[in-house]
């Protein structure tokens, strides 16, 4: 399951930057503070944690079974 | 005779930038004396943030807000911070692409979109504060616009003057009246 | 100011007008550390430094660049750095050395608020004292206090033109307010400069003795000129050699390198007055503060009260006979200051009439309001 | 908010003061997990001045937020008062390796056993983008406004030369990494430091490298860690890993210790 | 003293009297960096801290020593180190830190002759004013001069006392001659020890919060119990968060850990009285000299002179009012000191009648001679 | 006199404060063999406090006898005021290694064309023989009674991790090599640092050797010295000679002087 | 009643350990006041070195010496450097090993060949010092021949107890009229 | 030539140490400070400069025709 505290967004778009699947894009709506939100694209989305192990405001909960490691 | 305005908007906006250049058009190449302030530290990473210029025809001493004359607003929630101390009939400048709410009981309000006209009719968002200065310019009357233009010289590089020189004019001919902007 | 023919300026920050003005005094070393809100000091020096023959070098902390400061100063440079509260608080001990082996030298606090990280982004005159006393042992250091960019242009050329004159570490404490807020400048064509004076040829040249013509001020020879000099933070003899186990002469020195200040200080002291001549109320004021203080001075005399101001701009050596006569005439004598009351002390010392302490906490300056209605107060 | 942060961070110290797409929070965000994985119990932290010495003051626990580069000092008294706790510090290129060089190298000469973090965006970000032991030579910052004229600190070669036994790097675009690298650097009886390369898209990204875009600026570093053991390395890359592992040398014991051992 | 029923005392230097006093305080936690005429309390430490649960470590230099008392204690240690002139100067910024962070720590001074290396082996008591300002910004820290060996135990004690109570840093400011002089010295047995005091059970505590029960000072809760405290140099809040931005907040802060000191000045002063009664010469000293000017008054007395003389034990916070009650009959004041002439100054803020001040440069002690027909000039 | 020390000594100075037999002594004299060579004119000196501080006070010339542990920091001003001068620094174990080691490893870094010489005695001598960082592990000195639980740093490595281009190391015992080694480290263009290992009869010699005769200490010194490459070394030797020589690396340059090349 | 007591020589007498023994004897085990100082500093390396011991029935309050009533000189140089502020009938105990040279204004000296006894009759020239400090505690006066052996034992380690006691007794019970020594 | 000023000489012996000749001995005449200045036997002297090099107060004077280097 994929969760964003929007409020907590800065709006950096590094987990669209290490999303390999494409399951984040740039967002259109803005948060409390103004900056815009990613997207996310539930059925594309792996589950990898990439998106939530990078977000430096600890804004993205991925929940998921199996834990599995970064390959990069 | 002292003059005081306070520009407010979000950091990125270029409000400092605004403060400099009319500090420069009227003090570097104007007939007063000026004094530029702006709000600084933590306010200066996203959220609110504000330039203070007081111009006057003698020599200012205090050199902060003491009865705000004008007040332009950038952003919604840089007016809602920094409007506190405009009285109901003092100046109020805002660009109405971002500031929308205005409580009804200033009666002395000037719109213009200047993020718009960036946007839409120079091309360039960046431009918007220049536009503003421009507005300003008009608006307050602290600079002609021969000293604006030099004060932008003096801050811009060569290759991108004109496009600045072309912003500004916006702002300083802009038609409030035309636009309704006068409520 | 008249409008019309006023001179060209230009509209900087004060930070910036510190740069000017040690570049027209003759400035050809910086080190420095950054710190808010002095960062800017060293930015614009970065900038302007390598296109003339003066460098710029960034050090690894505020003990080398002050460290650095007396081993270009010795090498012949007029030198400066820039610097906040913590900053300047790790400078003292070469500020000490400074004073002792009369290395001349300057050192711009633009200060914040305290103690410690404090305020680091609001300002204050909470150092006025460390600026004397912060560093262990007698010593007698020249302190400037600029209120406006203007000034910190010219008194950086003053604290240039003083530290070679009296060879002696000068602190210019300006604070946030006068670093960052953007004004109109005059630069100045030809400013007077003050340099070291050179041992006359033929004398048996001591590095380190008073010379009478020059107020007890040795001459000031160069490394590499053959003089052999001796520097040594130690208690020393004419020629440098140590002699910090003997009383006699390890007292006469820090008596004349204190002396040499304390007895020039009409050459040294700079203030200006307003109003002061039949004033019952004197504020008595200094840097950014001195400013709101003129407006408040300037508001009570509309009221019709008698009041006027005294504005230091070299606050130590403290100017103690200026003020007792300035003041003698007045009832009440107020000290706004943006800290928690520490020049009104050095006024109460002086005069009689119990002083009358303005602090200010918070990293605010105060508003004209506040000082005026303590003048009405009575 | 993401449940551990929930779990770990201070809330009303929230957001962090970091910029949008700032490295510091990504090991932010990665610290949390190591600490999640050995029990916050077992931790107290310090750092200095900068913006990555913000980064304890963001975790709920006992914190010392120092002053600019005596974090180690610090570190060193806290050890000492309470040598059952892990004592992890975390600073800065400017904190620990500009005006905090000596004590990084005096507790790694005495093998202290303490971690040091130290977050090296090239920059000091704090103060504006001025130059750092850690900007490249070249490298345009606002004190070095014609481009950097000295040369940077190869951290890891200091902290070896120093007598560092856990000497490691890692970037913050590996957060899994970190976590991994950050827990061993825990576990290790002994001084560890651990380099982490960070983006600072604000100053270094705009000043130094060109680019404002946190996501490129976490390229570039992608692009420079090397962690292929014995691979050359053009000037602008650097190694990660564990780069150095010496648990033979004997953690610093105070006298009392040794006295009780010897008795 | 009666020589017959008099208590057993041991014969030691000054240095090693404060380390005995220290660990009767309870000292557990000693960092330091050698340096003359000081070395000796580490040397001592050295020698005697392995032995109990006590831990001694020798630093990197004196900014290191000091920052790793503050992380001492916090870590819950009671944390001294010692030092003389130029490690003071180093130890400044990290003494400012522990003044807004509300640290207990003590710091021996054992003062030698300055500025900078100065006289290193001679006596002085040029630091007074770097003790109180010799950190950037507003802080107010406890200043204690012991004037002899005696003392010197009996003031670490107190020290040590005095900033688990208020949660500051608190100096003792010994001097070369109270440092190296053998003299006996009675220990006392189990001497009153004070400890700060954790916050009641069940309290919202906020570890940086003044409470009015105890003088506006803060409970203080230990590393590792649970309270997640955060200390930190810029001002805070309550609980420590950041507040530098904010004036008021700000402002508070740094009033309400100047005032907990300021408004408990009673409790802190501590000085004793010779003959001050009926006294019409008055001879106000502290340290070591106030040792010589005893001996100068008693003679003053021998020779008919109305003299008294007060000695300061505490010497910041400055006991205005005290001095003002017992100089009021005062004719004359003298302040003999081993500097030029520096708490003459806080004396002269305090009284109406110029204030004498007898200076000593060189490193030399006065002699009884010199303060004696200082008192009998009139 | 020598008409050596006649020639370049102050003699007012003399005799030099240091205790019959000291190193530091044999230092001196090994020094001005070096200056002789190469013209004093093109001198300036440096030093901190402590015994090794005091060495250059003796010479005739100009120098800074600046405070405990800046003497590098003071160089890098002098340096930077009067480039065409060699700038030689003096310092000890306790003053370049303890206090004064930010700004070796800052030099260093910088690459800075100045010469560091730290004459280490394994002890502070100058405040009575407390421990330093030159100090061995289990050595007793006064504020290290029943030895020290420190380990002492190895000034070579550590001054090789900063980036220093020419390092050396030699003992008191061997002035020929002093000169030697002094005489091409002055020559280096880049930082120099040459360690001088040197006996303090007064201090380290009583509390550590458990030994004050000048010359048994001096043969201390000369056991533990090895020259021979690659030679394994006993717990209390160490290696002389020129231990690294980097010529390629280009020395500070201000800004200035880039621009200027640049132009 | 105070007196004050000057004993000079060169580093490595084993001078100060003298004065630190008087003090001991006096204050630790005795029955007065007693402060003990020394010079410091360069002095200590080579050349003449000093100490002084005040001793009183009354607490002291000024530390250092008023009027000199003993000096005792176990060097020639330091004889000539420290003797000037003792009165011509002030108390001279010299080491007539060392000290030769002696101004005839003096009527009161003493002498004893410290060094000689401790070289000669003890066999360890290093405790020349508490032959010395046996003949100042008989001289003056200051403290019991108990008192200066607990001083001892609280100075020196066990083994070597014996050996001090030995050199202390004989400077106690030197006979100075035998040897002719009372000028 | 082998020439000594005695009143620089410390007596620390180091020259005689570094003599591998046994031309300096342990002095038994004082100097000026009392320091025991040692004996030169110059006819078992190879003036090989080594006490020159290493005396601390640089007390001593070799004289000879050809430079020699240090061999240890
Ligand atoms: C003694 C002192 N000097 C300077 C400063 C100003 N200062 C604050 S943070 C900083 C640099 C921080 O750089 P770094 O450690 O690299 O952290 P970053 O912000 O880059 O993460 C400086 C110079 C200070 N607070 N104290
Ligand atoms: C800031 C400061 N701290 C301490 C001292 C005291 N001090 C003087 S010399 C010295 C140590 C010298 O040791 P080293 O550099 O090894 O020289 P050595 O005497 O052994 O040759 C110390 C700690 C000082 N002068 N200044
Ligand atoms: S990484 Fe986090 S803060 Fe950045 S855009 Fe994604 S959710 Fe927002
Ligand atoms: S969990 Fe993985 S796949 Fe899903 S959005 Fe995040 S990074 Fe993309
Ligand atoms: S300035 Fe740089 S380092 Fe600091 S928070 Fe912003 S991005 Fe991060
Ligand atoms: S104490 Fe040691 S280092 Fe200092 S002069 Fe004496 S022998 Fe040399
Ligand atoms: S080496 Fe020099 S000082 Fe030492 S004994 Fe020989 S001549 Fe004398
Ligand atoms: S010159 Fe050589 S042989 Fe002659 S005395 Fe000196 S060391 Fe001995
Ligand atoms: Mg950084
Ligand atoms: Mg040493």
């Amino acid at each position: 399951m994929w969760k964003i505290d929007k409020d907590q967004c800065k709006g950096c778009e590094l987990c669209i930057a290490v999303c390999k699947n494409e399951a984040l894009k740039p967002g259109k709506e803005r948060n409390s503070k103004g900056y815009l939100v990613p997207e996310h694209i539930s059925k594309i989305c792996i589950s990898c944690m990439m998106c939530d192990l990078i977000c430096p405001d600890m804004a993205i909960t991925v929940t998921r079974e199996k834990e599995k490691c970064e390959k990069s | 005779m002292r003059k005081e305005l306070r520009i407010a908007g979000f950091g990125g906006q270029g409000v400092i930038t605004i403060g400099l250049l009319i500090a420069k058009a009227v003090g570097q190449y104007g007939e007063q004396d000026v004094v530029q302030t702006q709000s600084y530290g933590p306010e200066a990473r996203g959220g609110a943030c504000k330039t203070e210029i007081v111009v006057s025809d003698s020599t200012i001493d205090y050199i902060k807000v003491l009865n705000l004359d004008t007040l332009v607003a950038m952003s919604q929630p840089a007016f809602n911070t920094y409007c506190k101390d405009l009285p109901a009939d003092g100046e109020l400048l805002i660009d109405d692409t971002l500031v929308k709410d205005i409580p009804e009981k200033y009666t002395n309000v000037r719109k213009i979109p200047v993020t718009a006209i960036a946007e839409k009719e120079l091309g360039f968002r960046v431009v918007a504060n220049v536009v503003m200065f421009g507005a300003i310019a008009k608006v307050s009357g602290v600079a002609t616009p021969e000293a604006c233009k030099q004060a932008l010289e003096d801050t811009f590089p060569a290759k991108v003057i004109k496009k600045n020189f072309k912003a500004f004019d916006m702002g300083y001919n802009y038609d409030f009246n035309a636009a309704g902007a006068l409520s | 100011m008249n409008m019309q023919t006023r001179p060209k300026a230009i509209v900087i920050q004060g930070n910036q007008a510190c740069v000017e003005g040690a570049l027209l005094a003759g400035c050809t070393f910086f080190a420095g550390y950054p710190i808010t809100p002095a960062t800017e000091v060293a930015e614009v020096m970065a900038e302007k430094m390598p296109n003339t023959n003066a460098v710029f070098i960034q050090m690894e902390d505020e003990l080398a660049s002050m460290n650095a400061l007396i081993g270009a100063s010795w090498g012949g440079a007029k030198a400066m750095t820039a610097t906040s509260g913590p900053g300047y608080s790790l400078m003292q001990e070469a500020i000490g050395y400074a004073a002792i082996t009369e290395t001349p030298c300057v050192i711009i606090n633009v200060m914040r608020g305290g103690p410690s990280t404090g305020q680091p982004t609001m300002t204050s005159q909470q150092d006025v004292y460390q600026a004397k006393y912060g560093s262990h042992g007698d010593y007698e250091p020249i302190v400037l206090v600029p209120s406006s960019a203007q000034e910190a242009l010219d008194l950086t050329i003053r604290a240039f033109n003083l530290s070679e004159k009296y060879l002696v570490p000068v602190s210019v404490l300006t604070d946030e307010v006068v670093g960052h807020t953007r004004e109109r400048v005059v630069i100045p064509d030809a400013p007077d400069v003050y340099n070291r004076i050179a041992p006359p040829e033929g004398i048996d040249y001591k590095p380190f003795k008073g010379v009478d013509e020059l107020g007890g001020v040795p001459y000031r020879g160069g490394f590499g000129e053959g003089h052999n000099i001796c520097v040594d933070g130690q208690t020393h003899d004419g020629i440098g050699m140590r002699i910090g186990h003997l009383m006699e002469p390890s007292g006469n020195l820090v008596k004349r390198i204190m002396d040499k200040i304390n007895n020039n200080i009409d050459d040294i002291s700079d203030y200006e007055l307003k109003c002061t001549e039949d004033a019952e109320v004197i504020v008595l004021s200094y840097g950014s503060t001195a400013r709101v203080a003129l407006r408040s001075v300037i508001d009570a005399r509309e009221k019709g009260i008698k009041a006027g101001l005294i504005k230091l701009k070299t606050l130590f050596p403290f100017p103690d006979e200026m003020i007792r006569e300035e003041t003698n005439k007045a009832v009440r004598i107020l000290v706004p200051e943006c800290n928690a009351g520490k020049i009104c002390n050095e006024v109460q010392r002086v005069v009689n009439i119990e002083v009358e302490s303005l602090p200010k906490f918070g990293g605010a300056m105060h508003v004209p309001a506040e000082i005026l209605s303590a003048i009405e107060r009575s | 908010m993401n449940p551990l942060a929930e779990k770990y961070l201070r809330k009303e110290a929230l957001p962090t003061i970091f910029c949008p797409g700032c490295g510091h929070g990504s090991v932010l965000n990665a610290t949390i997990r190591m600490i999640d994985k050995i029990g916050i119990e077992d931790f107290l932290f310090v750092s200095g001045i900068g913006c990555s010495s913000w980064l304890p003051v963001f975790i709920k626990a006992d914190v010392i937020h120092s002053l600019h580069g005596r974090s180690i000092a610090v570190a060193t008294g806290l050890k000492l008062a309470r040598p059952e706790k892990k004592i992890v510090v975390f600073n800065g290129d400017g904190d620990c390796l500009a005006i905090g060089g000596n004590h990084l190298i005096h507790a790694a000469r005495r093998n202290l056993d303490i971690t040091v973090v130290t977050l090296n965006n090239y920059i000091y970000g704090m103060t504006g983008g001025q130059m750092s032991p850690g900007t490249p030579t070249g490298g345009k910052t606002k004190t070095s406004p014609y481009g950097n004229n000295e040369k940077p600190f190869d951290a890891v070669t200091l902290a070896i030369g120093a007598g560092a036994t856990f000497v490691a790097r890692e970037t913050a675009a590996s957060p899994v990494k970190i976590t991994k690298t950050l827990t061993k650097a825990v576990a290790h009886n002994g001084f560890s430091f651990v380099e982490v390369m960070s983006q600072c898209p604000t100053q270094a990204g705009r000043n130094i490298f060109g680019k404002a875009a946190p996501s490129d600026l976490f390229n570039i570093l992608k692009e420079n860690a090397v962690s292929k053991k014995g691979a050359e390395l053009t000037s602008s890359q650097f190694r990660t890993g564990v780069l150095h592992h010496d648990e033979k040398k004997t953690a610093f014991r105070t006298v009392n210790e040794l006295l009780k051992t010897e008795a």
